[in-house]
């Protein structure tokens, strides 16, 4: 924002406090994370909005259409129903109905993801939804240092691009470097290498994954862990070829199982790595049903390192 | 309109009884016993009440993401929901709503909801219903003052004229929505205005006094129930608690929270007028609130005496007759 | 509705004409589904909405959930962009959320699918998405006898229940019996029978994909041909049951890619199937766009017979 | 106001344009020559023409599903729409839009749209940037008067007065959308009042009636344009074809359409302001009207000899940077 005077962000409660008597940067977004921001840019260009999302979704889309770079917040992308037709149908769209003559950068951010006993409202991953889009480019990071460089892609971005942030990573206290630093998108991230099982897991699944992984070492099971980071595009090639070399796949998300990144992954594998394959694809992901509330209840529901370790031995059996 | 004693009572004992539980789950929520995200409604409880009072378990009501308040006056069983919001499988939906999704059918609580205006067009399909069965139900949603500004509500608003359908819509100014004040997200200036423009009445009322709200409610129900189309209230009162438990709440004016607690206490100002008018003596005031203690209490220890859910529950309840794909 | 007088109809235009001067039966819907209901039944329980889909299909929700039958007619499933939280996150949640203490008997329907030339935003197929979300049932029948059938045991659930009618299917006309007859969901159709390769096809895909299939019997291939009916629920067991016989898959849907229906039958068949797989699984699928307008932009973007011959042909290679 | 014979030629001008291209486009279609879904703005030229006198090229619309006369009105070239609703690479969106999706961002038209009140909220956000960038523009979004049911238009207008950016409403009531009557659709019986009730001013014109609209308009851009945040026009004018090509319209009043097409047609209101005032000679509109005429003519020859798409065009253009993945 500091370099781009095209930059602005927009959403409910973004800097907080707007038309009250109180001090004027009391809050910073649902998780703090805009906390400074109106100080230094001013509400002029971190505008807070009313409870009206797809008036503000559309607005970016607008926006970006005329030559901004709109960052706008969702918090949370369970929120995403009641503005859905402004960004598949609309922002996605622009550049392809309108013969290419057109470009939408806009960001939209959202959390995502359960672990906080949200319950069914506030706790879906969303992200496997939007991939299916043509038009979206969709970014799931894993971790803090990827969330940084990722998201100063989408900023630089001109296609319409979803943040997704899984909120369980907000809890992490992690060291990121100050400078600016980019990680492109459609590039996954080898966060293991291994030679017996290829495992492909989805935001914070990754850090559940590397656990499984990192305790099957002591059994002599070596895995490549890949971290797709962009669902869309999506770095196919880095996933062909690790399965073509260990022959084994399993795929993680914290999503239900139909229809999702899972599936997505397996499929494409079942296809263009068939004949690698030596054992069947395991998905690991949430059952068919919508997130609970109680602790004990999400604890069954989202996949674990348990659950990984036991697709990753099914792929071997 | 005079009210009967017996209906004071229970009045008083419905506020009452919805501070103490929300006080208690602050309390709860502090200590790490309550998951999750809840919004307390303590500060707000004439307007629940005054409004329920109009109506018997046949009528529905939908509700917000701040949805204890009126999820009691309502008639919710307030042990059933201690446990729900404890996560226990005993709780009101079994573990798996929580504090946004508190709801019981057979009381005609359509729920609390996580949505902001998710409820207004789901209260006009219950007023629908009403309409289409000629049964003379009434169908009540509650919306906050930062939530009027969500399509969804200006939708439900024109339909429920355009079907002429008994949905009252009931809209509570605590001033915030989350951090931002309704002076900035609003975009005219009158709010009742903007409302009576979809075309049918809005009753105000001040939101702290049972007896006002009451008598707007009685109004706009009586109206919707008589078929003459949908009907509002719009009623303002203070927030005590921040957004949600937690919130710093740095936005507010200084001393503003001193004079909600102070001169706008839903409970304080009932005593007020039952000082003045001498229908209850202090004595059953009193009475009432130590009942009220003992029930919020025993409904706690309750609550963690309960059972707590089995993974194999995850997967019940998605459907009526299918059971789960995975 | 003759036999249920908590069954109704709402939706924009369905009848058609309110509020107007002219005849009261003017319409009856965008494709003239609906035509001569108004006058058996009038306009209390045939209703013209306002366009305001949030409104009316929330609305359908709370009828459903306070003891109607609501059959709403969205028009194109394209326009569920406006009114998306109010069916995945409020009536397929209800029963969930509440502890299953409620039901939502309600039925929308939508029309689905390419093939009009009518461009992005009225030609998306949406059931793949749907069928997603935990809590709805989602129908995508494949010819008028399947849609009758389906059509009244939808209306006889208890669970929301999502109607996808194929919008170049309404173009056919077809014998169906007069008497009411229901075709259970989960239950899949064998098209046609075979040994060599199962093909799985969707909605508009199925009378395509059987036309090429009709054509390879003269190669001497001979395929099972199934048609789910139902994508939520899936008959996971024939289709199964078929993999594990012939050892070869092709999926067939209209949807683009990711994340869709035929990733996730592939998954399916790539995990329970596999030491029966004799080839790689093929899915053949629109590609990663918007739908085009132009009509040979359209016809090159809608599978046809000819893709799919190659995919069959591609898994026996 | 008065107006310069170079811009009455122009409005006389670009209003035959467009009943022309209607026409032909609707002869077209009966010819089976366009495909895909047609909506025709015959009937209410007058609308977009006087609204569009007022900005240029650097102002944008947004239009809907009833989107030519907005596009013509507004700069598009007209040969670049023929293409495209003939479905030729050489369109204005080579083939890919068609008459529903017709744009041309370079132009400020930033759209038709195929979902009813898509357009005011990314009109807003056009309007934002405009009032960031204080570059003195106006984002003008057309609706109709079935669409202004619609929750997105709702927020889009209060966010627009929040956010006091240079938004204009244009409202077409044309009595119907689809089949059904505004006096149903829209529950309060005054729609200008509605409107207002949300904070900005809405000027009201015949909308037959290009100098009425003029006016009505120049009002309202002028207020957005100084920087006093959104305003609304509210124009009534009649839909000659049905809602869509082959629409029978037998939801119509008897003599409805004919008293219409006798005395609300853009066109002859336009000559019969001319014939009083004298500021253009019959002579000149005849001159005009065979002009145009031939203009339509050859942009049809053209769309007809025009390139058409090939296969490997499906993929182009989805991303900017990035291939297409299947
Ligand atoms: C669609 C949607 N947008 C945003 C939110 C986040 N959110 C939860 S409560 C709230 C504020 C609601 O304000 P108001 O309607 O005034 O109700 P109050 O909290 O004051 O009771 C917001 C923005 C949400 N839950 N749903
Ligand atoms: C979200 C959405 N709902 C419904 C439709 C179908 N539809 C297309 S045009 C139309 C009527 C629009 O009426 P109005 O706004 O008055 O515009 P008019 O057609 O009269 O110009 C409808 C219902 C749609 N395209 N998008
Ligand atoms: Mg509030
Ligand atoms: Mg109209």
């Amino acid at each position: 924002m500091r370099t781009d005077p095209d930059v602005f962000l927009m959403g409910e409660d973004v800097s907080g406090g707007a038309g009250c008597d109180g001090e004027d940067d009391a809050f910073g977004g649902a998780f703090g994370q805009y906390k400074g921001l109106v100080k230094e840019f001013g509400r002029e260009r971190i505008i807070d909005t009313p409870i009206t999302e797809s008036a503000f979704i559309g607005a970016a889309g607008g926006a970006a259409a005329t030559g901004m770079r709109p960052i706008v917040d969702l918090m949370f992308v369970d929120f995403i129903g009641v503005c859905f037709d402004q960004i598949f149908n609309q922002m996605a769209k622009f550049r392809y109905m309108f013969g290419g003559k057109s470009r939408c950068p806009a960001v939209i951010r959202f959390s995502a993801g359960g672990g906080f006993s949200a319950a069914g409202q506030h706790s879906q991953a969303m992200y496997q939804v939007m991939t299916s889009f043509p038009g979206l480019k969709v970014v799931v990071p894993s971790n803090a240092y990827d969330a940084k460089g990722l998201l100063l892609s989408a900023i630089q971005d001109d296609d319409p691009v979803l943040f997704f942030e899984p909120k369980v990573l907000y809890q992490e206290t992690a060291e990121v470097p100050d400078e600016m630093y980019t990680i492109p998108f459609g590039q996954a991230n080898f966060v293991r290498e291994g030679d017996d099982v290829t495992v492909v897991a989805f935001g914070q699944m990754v850090p559940k994954a590397a656990a499984a992984i990192d305790a099957l070492a002591a059994e002599g099971i070596s895995c490549d862990l890949i971290d797709p980071r962009t669902t869309s595009p999506l770095d196919e090639a880095a996933i062909l070829e690790s399965v073509r070399a260990t022959g084994r796949l399993v795929v993680v998300d914290e999503a239900p199982p139909r229809c999702g990144l899972t599936a997505d992954i397996a499929g494409l594998a079942a296809d263009k790595a068939f004949s690698s394959l030596k054992g069947p694809i395991k998905q690991v992901c949430a059952p068919h049903s919508p997130t609970p509330f109680s602790p004990e209840l999400e604890a069954a529901y989202i996949p674990n390192a348990d659950k990984i370790t036991a697709a990753i031995k099914a792929t071997l059996a | 309109m005079s009210i009967s004693k017996e209906s004071l009572l229970h009045a008083y004992r419905t506020m009452k009884t919805i501070r103490e539980f929300e006080e208690r789950v602050h309390a709860e929520i502090m200590n790490g016993q309550i998951p999750g995200f809840t919004h307390l409604y303590t500060g707000q409880e004439a307007n629940a009440v005054g409004v329920c009072a109009h109506l018997d378990e046949s009528d529905t009501i939908i509700s917000t993401h701040r949805g204890h308040g009126h999820c009691i006056a309502k008639g919710a069983d307030v042990s059933g929901m201690m446990k729900e919001l404890f996560g226990s499988s005993e709780g009101l939906c079994k573990g798996k709503g929580g504090s946004m999704h508190v709801a019981d059918i057979d009381k005609g609580i359509l729920g609390a909801n996580g949505i902001v205006a998710g409820g207004p067009p789901i209260s006009v399909g219950s007023a629908l219903a009403a309409k289409i069965r000629k049964n003379g139900k009434v169908a009540v949603s509650f919306s906050g003052d930062g939530s009027v500004n969500q399509g969804t509500c200006f939708e439900a608003m024109n339909m429920a004229v355009v079907l002429q359908v008994p949905a009252v819509f009931v809209i509570e100014n605590n001033y915030y929505s989350e951090h931002t004040h309704i002076d900035y997200a609003v975009g005219c200036n009158d709010l009742k205005a903007r409302t009576e423009a979809f075309g049918f009445p809005v009753f105000v009322a001040d939101g702290a006094d049972f007896f006002a709200v009451h008598e707007a409610a009685g109004k706009a129900i009586a109206h919707a129930r008589a078929g003459n189309g949908p009907a509002g209230v719009f009623a303002e009162q203070g927030r005590y608690h921040g957004h949600f438990v937690g919130d710093p709440q740095a936005y507010r004016g200084e001393g503003e929270l001193e004079n909600l607690r102070e001169n706008h206490d839903p409970l304080k100002v009932f005593r007020q007028h039952m000082a003045t008018s001498g229908e209850l003596s202090e004595g059953e005031l009193d009475a009432i609130d130590a009942e009220v203690m003992a029930e919020i209490e025993q409904s706690v220890v309750d609550a963690k005496a309960a059972a707590r859910p089995t993974p194999e529950q995850v997967t019940a309840d998605v459907y009526i007759q299918y059971g789960a794909t995975a």
